[in-house]
């Protein structure tokens, strides 16, 4: 174990340096579900995602749906049900706001 | 009286170079995990958040000793640590000042846990009474080192007067005799449990008792036994340096630069203790239980150094 | 003066950790953010054990009726001036729990949030955005 | 004269340590009641609940789709074992069979999963006994698990990977490589880390603390690697194969020991990150070509499920896990009920923790890696007369207004 930490001493940090070192950053695969985005011409108001979403984020809206984003878990569930792919997940997961309301806009 | 001018001036440098040595002390530990670590300056920042955050008294407490013991830990291993740093610098030494250091180094470690265990939490208790086994058990070996080491240098209990011995016998005590090595090595592995830290942070342990005696304690308060518990790893690691390996023939040789250079190789030479007795078991180390730490303290520091005591008193 | 302090304030917030009845997943990334990977001791976050000696209260999970009275314990221990970061969104909102017999809804139902982060479990690099934020927000 | 001081003496030294529900050693709340004298512990009190959630009262009020999630957000750490479980039992109810590929693909995510855990622990484990540095080798190790999962699934802990006749996402041939690459470097680190765990300090921490015999742990019923290492050789994965793990058979053996002690538990589940480390190879060296589900969208999958009842039952990481679901013919539930391991399990601590010492007790406790998100039911005991009363979850609305 001595040696391991001696060892350790002189080789180069597993840190990633977020935050403190400009544009470095762990990087984020392809399939990460992040932030959901709606497209809301290409939804038809067949109202699945309500059905299936397991948070109760998404209601009924003029025949459409709307998102209560404090509410969503993240799950994609949405996007897989959605028949048209209205609903789809970007890569965004830096949501870090100082009211509820501001989740929906960041 | 020009010792205690300087013994006055030395206490904010003792400050500084406490919190620095913690500094550093993080920084190696984050780096042998293979972390950055915090920046050095990092217990600066820690201590002056602290002093302006606000302090909460628990209606539990006995009001009178939780509020007096930081500041009276914080103070005495303050002084502590300023009487050989201040008597490195003057070139002086009163009668006894050895003892005084021990005692006051002892002091403050005791007056952390008596804080702790008035302000009424089952932990601080559990705390105390721990804190109280560990010194049973690392006090007397680290006493008797000390005792062996004042025998060798005179006999004197003055610190100057252990340095003035290797100056004069221009080598290191530990190097000059086999005593003094014993000695020497009892000191260094008497250090960690002297501050608690990990192999020996037993009455502090953060998963078993939540900080032990410290559990209560916020704001300005706890900045205070912080710092006295940096103080007190300094103190000793610079103590366990010029005691025993004080290397006079390096440092006398610039004599422009005399004073600074002796006592910068001296600093340097107590980092470097304290990177070897503190930062490195409290990485490569698990915390013992107490009954494992009591014995481990009696079964090899203690008989070393009352091996180290007989050697040097027969003159070895 | 001032100054100084609250400097010292945003670069050295030490956090408490509280699960509120959360399911392990968000307590795990904050414990995560601590590792070699990501490392919030650079930033000077350390996990502290008792309320008393923490600036950050981090919360998780929908809030169980039993973490109820001990939520409000825990944020009247922490000496001023202090910040509250809600992780996950079974903090933010109550999520999927929401609806049961057991769940006192969201948190900021009884206490103030300041920062909320998203995600289910946020990564931990969001966690330590949500730290860095609520400490700039509240003592800078 | 000298009794009575004694008595005296010893009233003094006991006292209560309430440990928990907030405690840094435990990550979740859950509420020990410790007498000590001096530091060895008298006498143990547990309770539970405090993370109690009421999922399966839930999952009764929501359609399958729904419960599936709900079910892998009852713990952030085996969330794949609850869905397969779950799933598993649907598909018995609907008499679905999905794909060989899907099997072997839940069974991959099923043995990272118990990868990520086991590492979770060890590292807990060492961070309890005050060894940080292991803590952070440990947890350093587990991030590429992590990153594995990010990869495959899309998220590091919440997998949403099952869906009723298979799985969600496929794996790419890039994947697989990449898998293979993590399981070797695992096996490099899980190799370096037990030598850690044979070390001087930490083996005189966990031998012979926390004592379970194999007696005791059959009579407490207790499973997984906790009863593994009371010298119980008992693995789902091997007695009752699910998933591909008939197929798997013999690419893996059950480890067990037979000490009974925290560092037996410890052991096996070192041991045991080897053996997952060859079903991970095999699986996907025998990974059948073909489709990954059944095809169908998900919410007329849900509807084909017809009224019936189930038993289902996989081996999570913690132990076995056990599924009673019982649908109503629509698309919701009548009834849920789950038996998780570590509520098998948290019973044993009683019996392991009278007589030891404070500083054992984060010890033990972790060792047998308790989850307590799974773990909270809810039995009120009346204190006078020590009658036990479950309550169900009407009588609890009533009570709550």
């Amino acid at each position: 174990m001595i040696w391991e930490a001696l060892k350790s001493l002189f080789k180069k940090p597993l840190t990633v340096q977020y935050l403190t070192k400009p544009d470095e950053k762990v990087p984020v695969p392809e399939r990460y579900r992040g932030k959901i985005s709606y497209n809301r011409d290409a939804c038809i108001g067949c109202l699945l995602c309500i059905r299936t979403c397991p948070a109760g984020a998404i209601t009924a809206d003029e025949r459409k749906v709307s998102f209560s984003l404090d509410r969503c878990i993240f799950c994609g569930q949405c996007s897989e049900t959605c028949p048209r792919k209205a609903i789809e997940i970007t890569s965004k997961f830096e949501i870090v706001v100082y009211t509820k309301s501001e989740i929906a806009s960041q | 009286m020009i010792a205690l001018e300087i013994l006055l001036a030395t206490l904010p440098l003792v400050f500084l170079l406490s919190l620095l040595f913690e500094g550093i002390d993080r920084k190696v530990h984050a780096r042998m995990q293979r972390r950055i670590g915090p920046p050095i300056i990092q217990p600066f920042y820690d201590f002056i958040k602290l002093l302006v955050k606000e302090n909460i008294v628990p209606t539990t407490a006995a009001r009178s000793i939780f509020n007096a013991s930081p500041s009276l830990a914080a103070a005495s291993s303050i002084v502590g640590a300023a009487i050989p740093l201040a008597n490195l610098i003057a070139r002086t030494g009163i009668i006894g000042d050895l003892i005084l250091v021990m005692y006051l180094l002892t002091m403050s470690s005791i007056m952390i846990v008596v804080g702790g265990s008035s302000s009424g939490n089952p932990y601080g208790a559990v705390g105390f009474s721990r804190k109280i086994m560990m010194l049973i058990g690392y006090e007397i070996p680290l006493l008797i080192s000390v005792v062996s080491i004042s025998i060798k240098a005179g006999p004197s209990l003055i610190y100057y007067d252990i340095i003035l011995a290797q100056i004069k016998s221009d080598k290191c005590l530990a190097c000059a005799y086999i005593s003094s090595a014993t000695a020497a090595l009892t000191f260094l592995l008497c250090i960690s449990a002297a501050v608690g830290v990990v192999p020996f942070d037993i009455p502090e342990a953060k998963t078993e008792v939540i900080h032990g005696p410290l559990i209560e304690y916020s704001g300005p308060q706890l900045a205070l036994l912080k710092l006295a518990k940096s103080s007190t790893i300094f103190s000793l690691s610079l103590l366990a340096f010029t005691l025993f390996f004080y290397f006079p023939t390096i440092y006398e040789l610039s004599i422009v630069l005399g004073e600074i250079a002796t006592l910068g190789a001296c600093l340097l030479g107590s980092l470097m203790v304290m990177l070897l007795t503190v930062t490195l078991p409290r990485t490569v180390f698990a915390r013992l239980k107490i009954g494992q730490a009591f014995k481990t303290y009696w079964f090899f520091p203690l008989p070393m150094a009352i091996t180290s005591l007989m050697l040097s008193v027969l003159g070895w | 003066m001032w100054k100084i302090a609250s400097r010292s304030r945003i670069k050295s917030p030490w956090i408490f950790h509280l699960n509120t009845g959360s399911c392990n997943g968000c307590d795990i990334e904050i414990v995560a953010a601590l590792t070699p990977r990501y490392d919030a001791e650079r930033l000077g976050c350390v996990l502290v054990g008792s309320p008393r000696h923490a600036d950050v209260l981090i919360l998780t999970g929908p809030l169980t009726s039993q973490m109820m009275p001990r939520v409000v314990r825990v944020y009247e221990q922490i000496p001023e001036p202090k910040a509250v970061v809600a992780v996950g969104s079974c903090a933010i909102s109550g999520a999927p729990f929401l609806g049961s017999y057991s769940i006192e809804g969201p948190l900021d139902r009884i206490i103030p949030v300041d920062v909320y982060v998203a995600g289910c479990p946020p990564r931990p690099e969001a966690i330590i955005r949500g730290i860095v934020t609520a400490v700039k927000r509240k003592f800078g | 004269m000298v009794n009575e001081r004694e008595v005296k003496y010893d009233e003094f030294a006991r006292f209560i340590l309430p440990v928990g529900p907030v405690h840094p050693a435990l990550k979740e709340p859950f509420h020990l009641k410790i007498i000590v004298k001096r530091e060895e512990v008298l006498d143990v009190e547990l309770r539970l609940g405090h993370v109690h959630r009421g999922i399966e009262f839930l999952a009764e009020n929501r359609n399958l789709i729904q419960a599936i999630y709900l079910t892998e957000r009852i713990c952030g750490i085996c969330s794949h074992s609850h869905t397969t479980c779950f799933i598993q039992a649907l598909e018995e109810v609907g008499g679905l069979k999905p794909p060989e590929r899907a099997l072997y693909l839940r069974t991959l995510i099923f043995e990272l999963e118990r990868a990520h855990s086991h590492l979770l622990l060890l590292g807990i484990m060492a961070y309890q006994i005050g060894f940080d540095t292991l803590f952070m080798y440990t947890w350093a190790a587990r991030e590429k698990v992590l990153d594995l999962f990010e990869e495959i699934t899309g998220n590091r802990i919440h997998h949403a990977m099952n869906v009723i006749g298979g799985v969600r996402w496929d794996l790419t041939p890039k994947m697989a490589e990449k898998t293979i690459r993590v399981m070797k470097d695992i096996e490099v680190t899980t190799r370096r880390i037990y030598d850690f765990f044979r070390g001087e300090t930490v083996e005189k921490r966990l031998s012979g603390v926390g004592l379970l015999s194999q007696h005791d742990a059959h009579e407490l019923c207790v499973v997984g690697p906790t009863a593994r290492a009371s010298g119980l050789v008992f693995d789902v994965r091997k007695d009752d194969p699910y998933a591909a793990y008939g197929d798997l058979n013999d690419s893996f053996s059950v480890i067990s020991k037979k000490e009974g002690d925290s560092y037996a538990r410890t052991e096996v589940r070192i041991l045991e990150l080897f053996e997952l480390i060859n079903i991970v190879q095999a699986a996907l060296d025998r990974l059948p070509n073909g489709p990954i589900n059944l095809g169908e969208s998900p919410v007329r999958l849900m509807r084909r499920i017809p009224r019936g009842e189930a038993i289902s039952r996989v081996e999570a990481p913690r132990g076995e896990l056990i599924y009673f679901v019982k649908t109503n013919g629509g698309d919701g539930l009548e009834r849920l009920k789950i038996r998780t391991p570590t509520l098998a399990n948290i019973i044993s601590l009683k019996k392991m923790l009278i007589g030891c010492e404070i500083a054992d007790v984060p010890v033990i406790v972790t060792s047998i890696d308790p989850c307590l998100s799974c773990a909270n039911r809810i039995t009120l005991v009346d204190h006078e007369t020590g009658e036990v009363k479950v309550v169900n979850a009407d009588e609890l609305r009533r009570k709550k207004s």
